[in-house]
Formats: structure tokens, C-alpha cells, sequence
């Protein structure tokens, strides 16, 4: 088979930075492959990404040793822009990678700047979108749709030119589940159908490690090719069955839910471990229904939440998960019914606090010790509890650093840390999870544990199946804006198609946690 | 094995010909003339003729004087995907600031021009003020026939912000703090000045054809003072206060993304300027690391 | 039916110019109707479309304001008659450029420009294109904002509102430009995907538009036809039959538009 | 809200449109100097079209007026005809003579000189004569002609204020503050129609000969330099007349308004056809 991606001891460090982004780098990928790019933040996933299609070094400067040859063309010779006919690049947040307004002219913009000839143009465009099936979408503008849609949009956009290479970084990362299967079907179709070869980083392993033919490990910069069940063995993380595969030593470590169940057999159903009973009262929901304009998207909702309990919000995009917990906040008005904290109608941002959707949102200081201090300052409090609180998540290490300078998942931790050092009892966390490595979620989670244990209540809203189960107390999920389910995550995600865990779908319900399971087969 | 230092591509100051300089001074003359022809005209008996025609022609003859300083400032080309997309996401917010930002004669949209102009260069501080000035005027539906003049006076004015020191941050604060307020009456004064003939023609505080030039000067500044000084003062002071509060904080996160986006500012008049020397930087090195050894190690 | 954008542009600055060389109540009437009748057949759904009425009430109250300020001086019928007749000069340009603004497509217009110019085109439609959501993100960051208890409306907030708003902004720039990067930006010779179309009606649109202002700037020249109503001494304005008629030939686009099939 | 939002828009749109209606303080202030005073003052207005030149010795209503409104006082009580320009602050025509659009220049290089009398000669005015201002016993001179500076443009006679102003005062004094802008009679000519119809109306006994007997004044005067003109010898082009009181100023005239009726019938068929449309696609877009 012709290889189409080549390194050849390749070492990148970037302009005023000592440890290298990529370390050696040797590896070839031949053509009609589905790639997968794994390893925890930082450790060289998007500078890889990068490297192959010349971004890195030609967009970012800095020190560049060996050599990347794709599709037969040397990165160092070819500008990214002259290396567009061959490899096409997807980044993280598609929304702010478009360049025109209308998807059909967005889909259009490579070739025109190929030179490719009208009357192709035009068949092409017609070609890629009913390849990605958004002919619907044509008229319609690219800021206007939905993410899963943009996903396939921001595809489509980059096959347009007709690329042998198909690029793409954390593509599932802001989807939900639906959202995701759609664009992980859709990417396998074009390896199967098109022969494409895609090569994508993703930290939601379980939405991908099945459909992949090969993976990339990567670790402080250096680089392992290898089957998908090897490199995420090496690497201690995965999908929660390649965890359980550890937990119970199993080799090769299972990818998939079928496998996971082949391997670990029937379990008996799992008795819901009952903990001691919510504490007191702390948020009380009577009849409420909020709307924005006359589109209404909550609607007439009960619920009371009790001192010490985590309450995962789920259900598709829109279902109105955002809108309830900025009408609990008390930012939002409600139309009928009432909310009310420890009895009282809530004080924004004094009885809950809200971490947004967009973490980024918040950050303004210098440092993120100066975050912190500001909201403490802002509420009247002690300036020096700062440091208790980012020993709570984990991040008194980061205290000097700036912000900006953060990973995603680190910047998340900050945001967290500034809203909940107001001291708020109820703190609310819309999606926390949106391209979050797992060591950041861990001490979020163990935070969120911590915030409950001390008589304070959580409430997040999520897509992430596996965080739910492996955090929450409790499970509320939401359809149309109404609760249509709400009790302990086994009964709630037990009984669910959509989102049940994986767990829950190899063993039966009941079983929400690797853990359990391997105690269990232990 | 020898490695490639290599340098970012899209730099927002690297002057491409030096002769470019020579033009855009030039053509910005040319542009100034649009505005200040009713005080030099009368001095050049020659053209006595067409200021004395009617003003539909004078109009014209002005729109085209902009029309070279737009074509030239705006259409050096080469500017790269790095300044472009920075011109579209600050003219963003530019078009953002234009309505809830305003407040008689000022606009919240300036301290977009002033403080990036600033922080990526007088090139770039024309461009921004121009694409960000005209796309706003498509936003809310403002074209009109003082368009292209909103387009180059908001230019010049992100233009010079990008000549002032960057020294201390006290300097450059100050400074700018009090170039915005200048500036404030300064883009009042100019934007005023094209209609003034037409508008004011004959009266006291008029231009009249025959007098000399002093005379029309006394006239406009006393027609200026009567009809917007007090309007533009909401603008110099706002411009003011806005730097003072928000220049240190922007003026960082500015000069951060240029560092993050690896832009190199050397600002300068020529403006964003991306391709070529890059390319050839990367060229040269991959001669002289011909031949590395990289085979063995695939 | 929809007219090339540079036919509009076209029409827009002869009436423009039209407008400009004269002070006659009648001409000005029969114009802004002309504007008015064209705005009605023609706007094209969308923000600006709004631009007309504004712009009409704008004009309105730059005539009132025009007029209201000889008041400061010598009251004198000339001197109000004079001020009125410019202010309505003043208004009627506004609102054909109100009809102008609400019947083209932003996006259409940014689009005309040569390809000398395309990439400051192309900065200003990403400003187009971007801002709605610059605005979203001021609002959030807002919001956000308050929750922990900073007012971003104080003059001291204010860095906790434009910097977050900005740093987002400059990120998505990073990724904006990688993708321009990355899908060929800058290569050079580039094409164009659907470009807009001369119909017969734009080509006839922009002639009639050329010849009425020719006309008119002919008749300025000249100084025929009475386009500047004598205020001192204060004469009754009067106009010219057949320059009324010329005057029509701006209500040409008006006529198409009328008989374009509605669904269109 | 949204009303608010429509108007501060409004506002936001026309920042660069409204100021330019702030020159209306300019004019007022201009006008202004028309100060309110008892007294029966007198100027002297010399007007030379070149072909001829006419005097006026003009009763100021006011101890002071501008130099326009001596003008139109001269129209007042003497039948002075003229049009002004530059939003009525400039001269463009006099008895006739200049152009009768807005723009006082549309003759150039012929335009109307505005010269003050010094000591029995002529002064280049540098400001225009709605600043300057007249008092009793000055002497105003307009003539018609090209140059742009004192020395080049031709001068009228040398004639000082004895000369205009020697005869006793116009029996029929007029009113102490005529009014020019008397209300609009409908139907009147345009200004150049009341420019030549001042003269039969000027028509009375001795002078007035020389005023009815003059030639139809060329649109381009032959260019005589100020040079041929010395106090001795009057300029032969013309003899000089002195006005005689007229009872009031121009009188309208004027057919059927043919144009008012076209610009009407316009208006009328554009409205109807534009609210026809809005309404019929109203019902399409609602249905």
C-alpha cells in the first residue's frame, strides 16, 4: 500500500520554549486508513496535527528538525497553503473557522482560492453536499446552525478541494451524543467509500476507538503507532471498557461494548447501592416555566435538591438544560412558578454560582491567583482563601500563570475556581466536560465531591454519559423542556438507549462504573 | 542532524518595497487635498474653475481623490491569512461598538482603531479603520455618499496612533490617551470639512471662492466651533477616558495574541505584509539542511 | 428578480446626485416617492431592511433641526424658506440611500469589490459575518461577569467586559487563520464561485439612472429649469414638465421589481 | 426598546449627515447684525453692470444693516431687482445681470465685485456682505465683471455719498423696515422673469429715461480693465442713472404651474403603486 503521510525523526520545538512539542517523530501512515491521535493534553496531539499539513513550523516559527512528507511533498518546501490540494485541516472549534457566511459559498472558498474553474466549482459543491448530507443547509448561514451540523459543514468545507488527507482536531469534542455519531459516520464513510485518509485527535475515546483502524499514542512528545488496543493499553486512559480491561487484566484490553461483554460475561443485575438520604432542603423548583421570547424552554418544572447531592442535568442540545440552571442562578426570569435556595428567592451569584458554557468568558486578570482574588474581592471576602480554593481543584501549581496560556480543560479549572470562591452553597456548571482531558475532569470531579460533602449542591449539565454515572448522585434529564426522568444515574441511565454508559450496556442496568463491574468479576 | 529555525509567516509590518513608502505618502497628500482643497484651491489660480463650478462636480472630483487612497491603501494585497482574519474579528468588533457605543459624537468603535493601531502598527491601523468603518456602515445600513470619507479619516486616525512611542507603559498610555482626544476633534474637523463648502457656501462662516486662504481658515474654524465643537467633545473625551481605562489591559491581551499569533510588528506604513520572506526563509534552510541524513530514521 | 448590486450602486448615486443639484420642492417630492416606490418593490428581507425607515425618520429630523436653527437668528421668511429647502435636499439624499441600503444584500455588495481588493473584502464580510457574535459573546461575558459579583457597567468593570471579549476574539483569529491558511489562502490566482450576473434590467437600470443624472447635472450647469427656487425675494418654486419626466427614469429598478414574481 | 433602538440608530446613522444642518446658526448669526435702531439713516448703494451704472441712496431702517439688506431695502424703495445665491448669503444677480442659480459663480469669471466707498473712491470688500455692515452716510458699490482681487476687477465710477445722496430724501419714504419676504403670491415667475420686469415699474418721470432706453444687458459684458477707468472720464459703456422711489418690488407674474400638476400626478401614481405592491406581498408573505 503507497504511504501518504510520512515522518521522518521529526523534532519541533516552538519560538521561546525549551521542551519539544514533538520529540523524534517517526512514523508512516499509508492511504485509506482511519487514524486515531491520543494522549493527554499537552502531550503533542494538535502540534502533530499541525506538523501535517505545515502549520507547524510554517504558521507557528520555531525550531524544526527531520522531515514531513505528504503526499509526496516535503512540509519544508510547501507553505500550508500551497499543501491544501493535498491535506485538509479541521480545527477544534469549527464555528470560528469559517470564512464566508453562507454554507454554500463557505464549502467553496478552497477551490476558489485553488483557481479550480467555475463550472467544477459548482459540480463539486453540489457533490460534497449531499457527500455530508447538508444539502438542506445550503442558503442557510454557518453561524446559524447547529454544531453538529457545523462539524459537517466545516467538513465539507475542507473536502471541498479534493484532499487525499483529511485532518481533524477534537471534531466530537462539543457534540452531543447524537451530533457526534452523525460526524464519526459520516468521516467513516468517506475512509470506506472514498478511500480517504483521516487522522483525528479525540479525548472522547469511547465515540471513536471503535471505528478507528489505527492509533497514535502520544506522551511527553514522543509518538507510538500502533493498534488501537495497544497504544491505549500503554497509555492508561480510554473508553471506561478499555478501563475495565486494566482493572481486570485483560489482553488485549476491550475497545468496544461487545467486546468488553464477550469478555467479562452476564453479570446479575446490580441493586441500586442506596447512600444515606439527601440532606435538607437546599433548592426548591415549584412550577417553573421559562421562555425566551415566546419560544418556551422550560417548561413547568418540579424539582427539589437536598444538601450534599451532585444532579447531572442531561438530554439532547435545546432540550433546556442551560436555560434551567440560569433561571435557577436567578439570571434568567422566569415565566411561572418559582425558585427557591434555602427558602429564599436566590441572589444572583450569591446563593448559586454559574460557571458558563465558555469558561473563557470569565477570564480577564493577569494570573490566575488575581481570577480568583477578584471575585473574592467583588464579594467582600478574604482575599487569602484564594489559595484554599485552587488546592481544592488542584491548580495551586498554575497560580502565576496567565490564564490564557492554559489548556482548555486547565482554563475550565480556573473558571470553576473563580465562581465557586464566591462562596455560593449551589454551584451550577453548564457542560463542563467540553474538551476536557481526564486528568482535569478527575479533579473536577473529586471538587464537585468535595463541594458536596461539605453540605453544598451540584448541579451540571452534561452529554458526558460516563461522567454522570461516575459522578452524580442523582439524574434528571430533560426533553423538550420538561423532566422526563429524574432518580438515582442506574435507574435514570439504566433504562436509557441513548445515554446509558457503556457499563450499563455490557453488563445490564444497575452497573454504571468500571469499578463496580471489576470488583464485581473479582 | 541541523536543524530549521524557522520564522512565522505573517508579519504585520515587513515592509515590502521601500518605493511603496513613497506612494502611500503620496496618495495620502492626495487624500488629505480631498479634505483641505476649499483652504489651497483659491492660492492655485489655475483651477479657479473648478471650485467655482457647481458642487455635484466638486463632489465627484473629491470621492475620486479618495477612491486612490483607498485603491492604493487597501489593495497593496499580500496581507495573509494572519491580518486578514485580525482585521475581520477586531472589525468585528468595531461593528459591535458602532451603536451601543454611541454617544453624540463619539463612538465606542474608536478605541478598537486606537489601541489596535497601536499595538500591530500604522499599516495596519488604516486598514482596520477603513474595513472596520465600512463594514460597519453595511451592519446598520449606513452607506452613503460620506462613506469613503468616514473610511479614510477613521484610517488616519488608527494610522497615527501607530506612530506614537512605545516606550514605558506610562508613556505609551499617556501618549495615546492624548492622541485620542486629539484626534477626537481632529476626525470632527475633517469629516466636517467636505460638506462645509457646499453647505455653508457664502454665508459668514462660509467658504467664499474669492477670499484668501487665511480668510477661509478663520471661517471654517469659526464655522467648526458653532456648528460640532461641542458635539466632537463628547468624542475627544470619551477617547480619552476609554484609553485611560482600557488601555493598559487591551493594549496586553493586543500585544499577547500578536506574540501568540507569532506576528512580528515591525509597523511601519507599508503595513500587513505576508508572503514572501518567509517563504524564502523556509527555502533557504531546507538548502542548507539538504540531504540531513532524515532518511535513515523513517 | 434581483438587480446585480452594482446596478443598485449605480441608481443609488445618480439619484444621489440628482437630489444634490437641486433645492425644488417638486423635484425632491417626486424623488423621495420615486425612492419610496423603489424601497417597496423591492427591499430585500433581512436587518437593513429597517434602514429606509430609519433613515426617512433621520432625514426628517436633520430637515427639522436644519430649520429650526435659523430660529436663532434674524426670523425672516427667506431665511426659513432657504433652511427648509436645504434640509429637504439634506432628506431626500438620506432616504435614497435608505432605499439603497434596504434593498441590497451587505454580503452582495462586499462582493463587488475587484479582486485587487479581495482580501480587505474579504476582512470586512468576516467583520459581517463575525460581529453577531461578538455581540452574543459581550453579552455572556456580561452576564458572567455580574454573577461573580463585578459590575461591568462601572468604568472600572469595564476591562473584565472588552477583555475577555477580546482574547476570545483574538483565538478565534489564531483558528480563523489557520483554516484560511490551510485551505489555500493567498495563492495567488484565484476564481470566483457563482458570480453575480448582468441581467438586461440591471444594464437598463443603470442607463436610465446615468441619463436622468446627466440631465439634471446638465441643467445645474446651465442653470436651466429653475432647480433652485428663488428664497430672496421668496418666489413661488416651480417646475419643469419634461425634467419631471426625467425624473421617472429613476423609478425604472421600482418597475421591475414590481413585476418580480413574489415567490423570487 | 425597539422604537429607542430605531432612533438612536437613526442618530448613530446621521452623526455625518446632521451636523452640516448646524450652519443654520451661521446664517442667523450672519443676518443677525441687522440690529433694531431709531433714526432716519441713509447709504448709498452704486450698482454697475458694466453697461450702466445706477445709484440708490437707500433709507436704513436700522442704524445698521448688512450689506445684503441694504440691497434689499434698495429693492424695496427703488425696484431694485436681484437674486441671491450661496443660501442667500452672496450676490448673484442685480438688475438682471449674473446668474440666476444657486451658485453666485455661475457666470466666472464674471461675477458681481462688492466693493465699500472710501473717501470718494473704491475699496475690494474681503469679506462678503452679509458680515459687513452698513451705516448712515457709507457708500456700497457692486459691479459686474471678472477678476478676483481689487486691482484686477473693474471698479465702479467714483462716486461718493454727496453724489448719490445730495437731493432731498425720496418724498414717498418707504416704511422703516420693508420687508422683501412678503408673502409668496402663488404662481409668481421665477426670479430671472422679475429681474427684467423691475424696469417698466422703475419707469417715472426725467432719469428713468436712461433706465427704460437701456440696451438688453449682454450675459458676457465686454471685459473693460479697471485701468480705461478714471474719476474724469465715466465709463463711456454707460451713463450713470440715479433710481427713483417705487411704490414696492417685483410683481408676480406666471401661467397655469404645469410642472406642479406633472410633479403631483408623479407622486400620486408612485405611492399608489408602491403601497399596492407592499400590500400584496404583505398577504403573500403572511399566507
Amino acid at each position: 500500500m503507497n504511504e501518504v503521510l510520512r515522518f521522518e525523526g521529526v523534532t519541533f520545538r516552538y519560538p521561546e520554549s525549551e521542551i519539544a512539542a514533538l520529540d523524534d517523530i517517526c512514523l508512516a501512515i499509508d492511504e485509506g486508513t482511519f487514524v486515531l491521535a491520543v494522549g493527554p493534553t499537552g502531550a503533542g496531539k494538535s502540534t502533530f496535527l499541525r506538523a501535517a499539513n505545515g502549520l507547524v513550523p510554517h504558521f507557528t516559527g520555531g525550531s524544526f528538525k527531520g522531515r514531513v512528507t505528504v503526499g509526496g511533498r516535503d512540509t519544508m518546501r510547501y507553505p500550508p497553503r500551497k499543501l491544501a490540494d493535498v491535506v485538509a485541516f479541521v480545527p477544534q472549534d469549527p464555528a470560528s473557522s469559517f470564512v464566508l457566511d453562507r454554507v454554500e459559498d463557505e464549502l467553496a472558498y478552497g477551490m476558489e482560492n485553488l483557481g479550480v474553474d467555475p463550472a467544477h466549482m459548482r459540480r463539486r459543491v453540489e457533490e460534497m453536499l449531499d457527500l455530508l448530507d447538508i444539502e438542506p443547509l445550503r442558503g442557510r448561514s454557518v453561524r446559524a446552525i447547529s454544531g453538529g451540523e457545523r462539524q459537517r459543514v466545516a467538513i465539507a468545507a475542507a473536502m471541498a478541494a479534493g484532499p487525499r488527507i483529511l485532518v481533524l482536531d477534537e471534531p466530537t469534542s462539543q457534540l452531543d451524543p447524537q451530533g457526534a455519531e452523525h460526524v464519526v459516520a459520516a468521516l467513516q464513510r468517506l475512509v470506506h467509500d472514498q478511500g480517504m485518509t483521516v487522522l483525528l485527535a479525540e479525548h472522547r475515546l469511547e465515540r471513536v476507538a471503535g471505528s478507528v483502524d489505527l492509533a497514535v499514542g502520544f506522551h511527553e512528545g514522543r509518538a507510538q503507532l500502533g493498534s488501537t488496543a495497544d497504544v491505549i493499553r500503554n497509555l492508561a486512559m480510554g473508553p471506561p471498557v478499555a478501563r475495565l480491561g486494566r482493572l481486570a487484566g485483560w489482553d488485549p484490553v476491550p475497545l468496544t461494548v461487545r467486546e468488553a461483554r464477550r469478555m467479562g460475561g452476564a453479570l446479575p443485575p446490580r441493586a441500586h447501592d442506596r447512600t444515606e438520604g439527601p440532606g435538607d432542603t437546599m433548592v426548591e423548583i415549584r412550577g417553573l416555566t421559562a421562555a425566551h421570547g415566546d419560544v418556551p424552554a422550560v417548561r413547568d418544572v418540579d424539582l427539589q435538591v437536598g444538601a450534599g447531592e451532585i444532579v447531572a442535568l442531561m438530554g439532547r442540545n435545546g432540550a433546556g438544560k442551560t436555560t434551567l440552571l440560569r433561571t435557577i442562578v436567578g439570571v434568567h426570569e422566569p415565566r411561572r412558578g418559582s425558585v427557591r435556595i434555602m427558602g429564599r428567592v436566590p441572589h444572583p451569584g450569591v446563593d448559586a454560582a454559574l460557571c458558563p458554557q465558555e469558561p473563557d468568558a470569565i477570564l480577564f486578570a493577569d494570573t490566575v491567583l488575581d481570577e480568583v482574588r477578584t471575585t473574592l474581592r467583588a464579594r467582600g471576602r478574604d482575599e487569602a482563601t484564594a489559595g484554599l480554593v485552587l488546592d481544592a481543584l488542584g491548580i495551586a501549581p498554575l497560580a502565576a500563570c496567565h490564564p490564557r496560556d492554559l489548556s482548555a480543560g486547565q482554563r475550565l479549572l480556573v473558571a470553576t475556581a473563580a465562581v465557586a470562591a464566591g462562596g455560593a452553597p449551589v454551584l451550577l456548571l453548564d457542560e463542563p466536560t467540553r474538551g476536557l482531558d481526564p486528568a482535569s475532569k478527575d479533579r473536577l470531579v473529586r471538587f464537585l465531591r468535595g463541594h458536596a460533602a461539605h453540605g453544598g449542591v451540584g448541579i451540571f449539565a452534561t452529554h458526558d454519559v460516563e461522567l454522570a454515572a461516575a459522578v452524580a448522585t442523582r439524574v434528571v434529564m430533560l426533553a423538550g423542556g420538561e423532566v422526563i426522568a429524574d432518580g438515582d444515574p442506574g435507574a435514570v441511565l439504566g433504562d436509557s438507549l441513548v445515554f446509558a454508559p457503556q457499563m450499563t450496556r455490557a453488563f445490564g442496568s444497575g452497573w454504571l462504573t468500571p469499578e463496580q463491574v471489576a470488583g464485581a468479576l473479582a | 542532524m541541523s536543524t530549521v529555525v524557522v520564522t512565522a509567516s505573517g508579519g504585520l509590518g515587513r515592509s515590502r518595497e521601500r518605493l511603496r513608502i513613497g506612494v502611500l505618502v503620496g496618495v495620502n497628500l492626495l487624500g488629505l487635498l480631498a479634505f483641505v482643497w476649499p483652504f489651497v484651491l483659491p492660492l492655485a489660480p489655475g483651477i479657479d474653475e473648478n471650485h467655482k463650478s457647481d458642487g455635484p462636480l466638486i463632489l465627484v472630483t473629491l470621492l475620486i481623490c479618495l477612491g486612490a487612497v483607498l485603491f492604493v491603501e487597501l489593495g497593496r494585497g499580500g496581507l495573509g491569512p494572519k491580518a486578514v482574519a485580525l482585521l475581520g474579528v477586531l472589525g468585528a468588533t468595531m461593528v459591535a461598538l458602532r451603536l451601543p457605543g454611541f454617544v453624540a459624537g463619539f463612538s465606542a468603535m474608536f478605541i478598537v482603531v486606537l489601541l489596535a493601531g497601536n499595538a500591530f502598527g500604522p499599516g495596519f491601523g488604516f486598514l482596520l479603520g477603513a474595513v472596520g468603518t465600512f463594514a460597519s456602515g453595511l451592519f446598520i445600513g449606513g452607506l452613503g455618499p460620506w462613506l469613503p470619507f468616514q473610511m479614510v479619516a477613521v484610517g488616519w486616525v488608527g494610522a497615527g496612533a501607530g506612530f506614537l512611542p512605545k516606550g514605558s507603559w506610562g508613556v505609551r498610555i499617556g501618549s495615546l490617551a492624548a492622541y485620542g482626544f486629539v484626534s477626537g476633534y481632529l476626525f470632527g474637523a475633517v469629516m466636517n470639512l467636505w460638506s462645509w463648502p457646499f453647505v455653508a457656501g457664502g454665508s459668514a462662516l462660509g467658504w467664499s471662492a474669492g477670499a484668501d486662504t487665511l480668510t477661509n481658515v478663520r471661517h471654517y474654524l469659526a464655522y467648526y466651533a458653532a456648528t460640532s465643537f461641542a458635539w466632537d467633545t463628547f468624542r475627544a473625551v470619551g477617547n480619552l477616558v476609554l484609553v485611560l481605562v482600557l488601555g493598559r489591559p487591551v493594549l496586553g491581551a493586543l500585544d499577547r495574541a500578536a506574540r501568540r499569533m507569532r506576528l512580528d510588528v515591525g509597523g511601519d506604513m507599508t503595513g500587513p505584509v505576508a508572503k514572501g520572506a518567509v517563504d524564502v526563509d523556509a527555502t533557504e534552510h531546507v538548502h542548507e539542511s539538504r540531504g540531513l541524513p532524515g532518511r535513515e530514521a523513517g | 428578480m434581483t438587480l446585480h448590486p452594482a446596478a443598485w450602486m449605480a441608481w443609488a448615486t445618480c439619484a444621489g446626485v440628482v437630489a444634490f443639484t437641486t433645492t425644488d420642492p417638486f423635484y425632491l417630492g417626486v424623488l423621495v416617492a420615486i425612492a419610496w416606490f423603489v424601497y417597496a418593490t423591492c427591499r430585500v428581507p433581512g436587518p437593513t431592511a429597517r434602514s429606509f425607515r430609519v433613515f426617512a425618520i433621520g432625514g426628517l429630523m436633520a430637515m427639522a433641526i436644519r430649520t429650526a436653527l435659523v430660529f436663532l437668528g434674524t426670523v425672516d421668511a427667506s431665511n426659513v424658506a432657504f433652511a427648509a429647502l436645504e434640509g429637504a435636499r439634506l432628506a431626500t439624499l438620506l432616504i435614497v440611500f435608505g432605499t439603497f441600503n434596504a434593498v441590497t444584500d451587505p454580503f452582495g455588495v462586499v462582493r463587488l469589490a475587484p479582486r485587487r481588493f479581495h482580501e480587505p473584502a474579504l476582512a470586512a464580510a468576516l467583520a459581517l459575518s463575525i460581529a453577531p457574535r461578538t455581540i452574543a459573546t459581550a453579552g455572556r461575558v456580561r452576564e458572567a461577569q455580574q454573577l461573580r459579583g463585578i459590575r461591568t457597567a462601572r468604568w472600572r468593570g469595564l476591562p473584565s467586559l472588552a477583555v475577555p471579549v477580546l482574547e476570545s476574539g483574538m483565538e478565534e483569529a489564531v483558528t480563523l487563520a489557520e483554516s484560511m491558511d490551510a485551505r489555500g489562502h493567498g495563492r495567488g490566482r484565484r476564481t470566483r464561485y457563482r458570480p453575480a450576473h448582468w441581467t438586461p434590467a440591471g444594464v437598463a437600470v443603470v442607463v436610465a439612472a446615468s441619463a436622468a443624472a446627466g440631465v439634471f447635472l446638465a441643467a445645474a450647469w446651465v442653470g436651466l429649469g429653475g432647480l433652485h427656487p428663488s428664497t430672496s425675494p421668496l418666489t413661488w418654486p416651480e417646475a419643469t414638465p419634461w425634467l419631471i419626466g426625467v425624473l421617472l427614469l429613476l423609478a425604472l429598478p421600482g418597475i421591475f421589481g414590481a413585476f418580480r414574481d413574489p415567490v423570487a | 426598546m425597539r422604537r429607542l433602538r430605531t432612533v438612536t440608530l437613526g442618530l448613530a446613522l446621521l452623526a455625518p449627515a446632521l451636523l452640516p444642518a448646524f450652519v443654520g446658526v451661521g446664517n442667523g448669526a450672519a443676518v443677525a447684525c441687522a440690529a433694531e435702531a431709531a433714526g432716519e439713516a441713509h447709504a448709498a448703494l452704486v450698482v454697475d453692470t458694466g453697461s450702466q451704472t445706477t445709484t440708490y441712496c437707500v433709507a436704513l431702517g436700522a442704524g445698521t444693516v448688512s450689506g445684503l439688506r441694504l440691497i434689499q431695502l434698495a429693492s424695496a424703495q427703488y425696484g431694485l431687482s436681484y437674486h441671491l445665491g450661496f443660501g442667500g448669503q452672496a450676490v448673484c444677480q442685480l438688475q438682471g445681470v449674473g446668474p440666476s442659480g444657486g451658485d453666485c459663480f455661475g457666470d466666472y469669471p464674471d461675477y458681481w465685485g462688492y466693493w465699500h466707498g472710501a473717501d470718494g473712491g473704491w475699496s475690494w470688500a474681503g469679506s462678503g456682505a452679509a458680515s459687513a455692515s452698513v451705516s448712515d452716510g457709507d457708500v456700497e458699490g457692486w459691479s459686474w465683471g471678472p477678476g478676483d482681487t481689487g486691482s484686477t476687477h473693474p471698479s465702479p465710477p467714483d462716486l461718493g455719498f454727496d453724489d448719490v445722496c445730495d437731493t432731498p430724501k425720496p418724498s414717498a419714504s418707504p416704511p422703516a423696515r420693508p420687508s422683501p419676504s412678503a408673502v409668496p403670491s402663488p404662481g409668481a415667475g421665477s426670479t430671472a422673469q422679475s429681474g427684467s420686469q423691475a424696469s417698466p415699474d422703475a419707469a417715472g418721470p426725467t432719469p428713468a429715461g436712461g433706465v427704460t432706453s437701456r440696451s438688453p444687458v449682454p450675459k458676457q459684458p465686454k471685459q473693460s480693465p479697471a485701468a480705461d477707468r478714471t474719476p474724469t472720464d465715466p465709463p463711456s459703456t454707460g451713463a450713470i442713472v440715479r433710481a427713483v422711489a417705487t411704490s414696492g418690488g417685483a410683481t408676480p407674474s406666471g401661467g397655469p404651474p404645469m410642472g406642479a400638476f406633472a410633479a403631483a400626478a408623479a407622486v400620486a401614481v408612485l405611492t399608489a403603486g408602491g403601497a399596492r405592491t407592499l400590500r400584496k406581498r404583505r398577504k403573500g408573505e403572511s399566507a
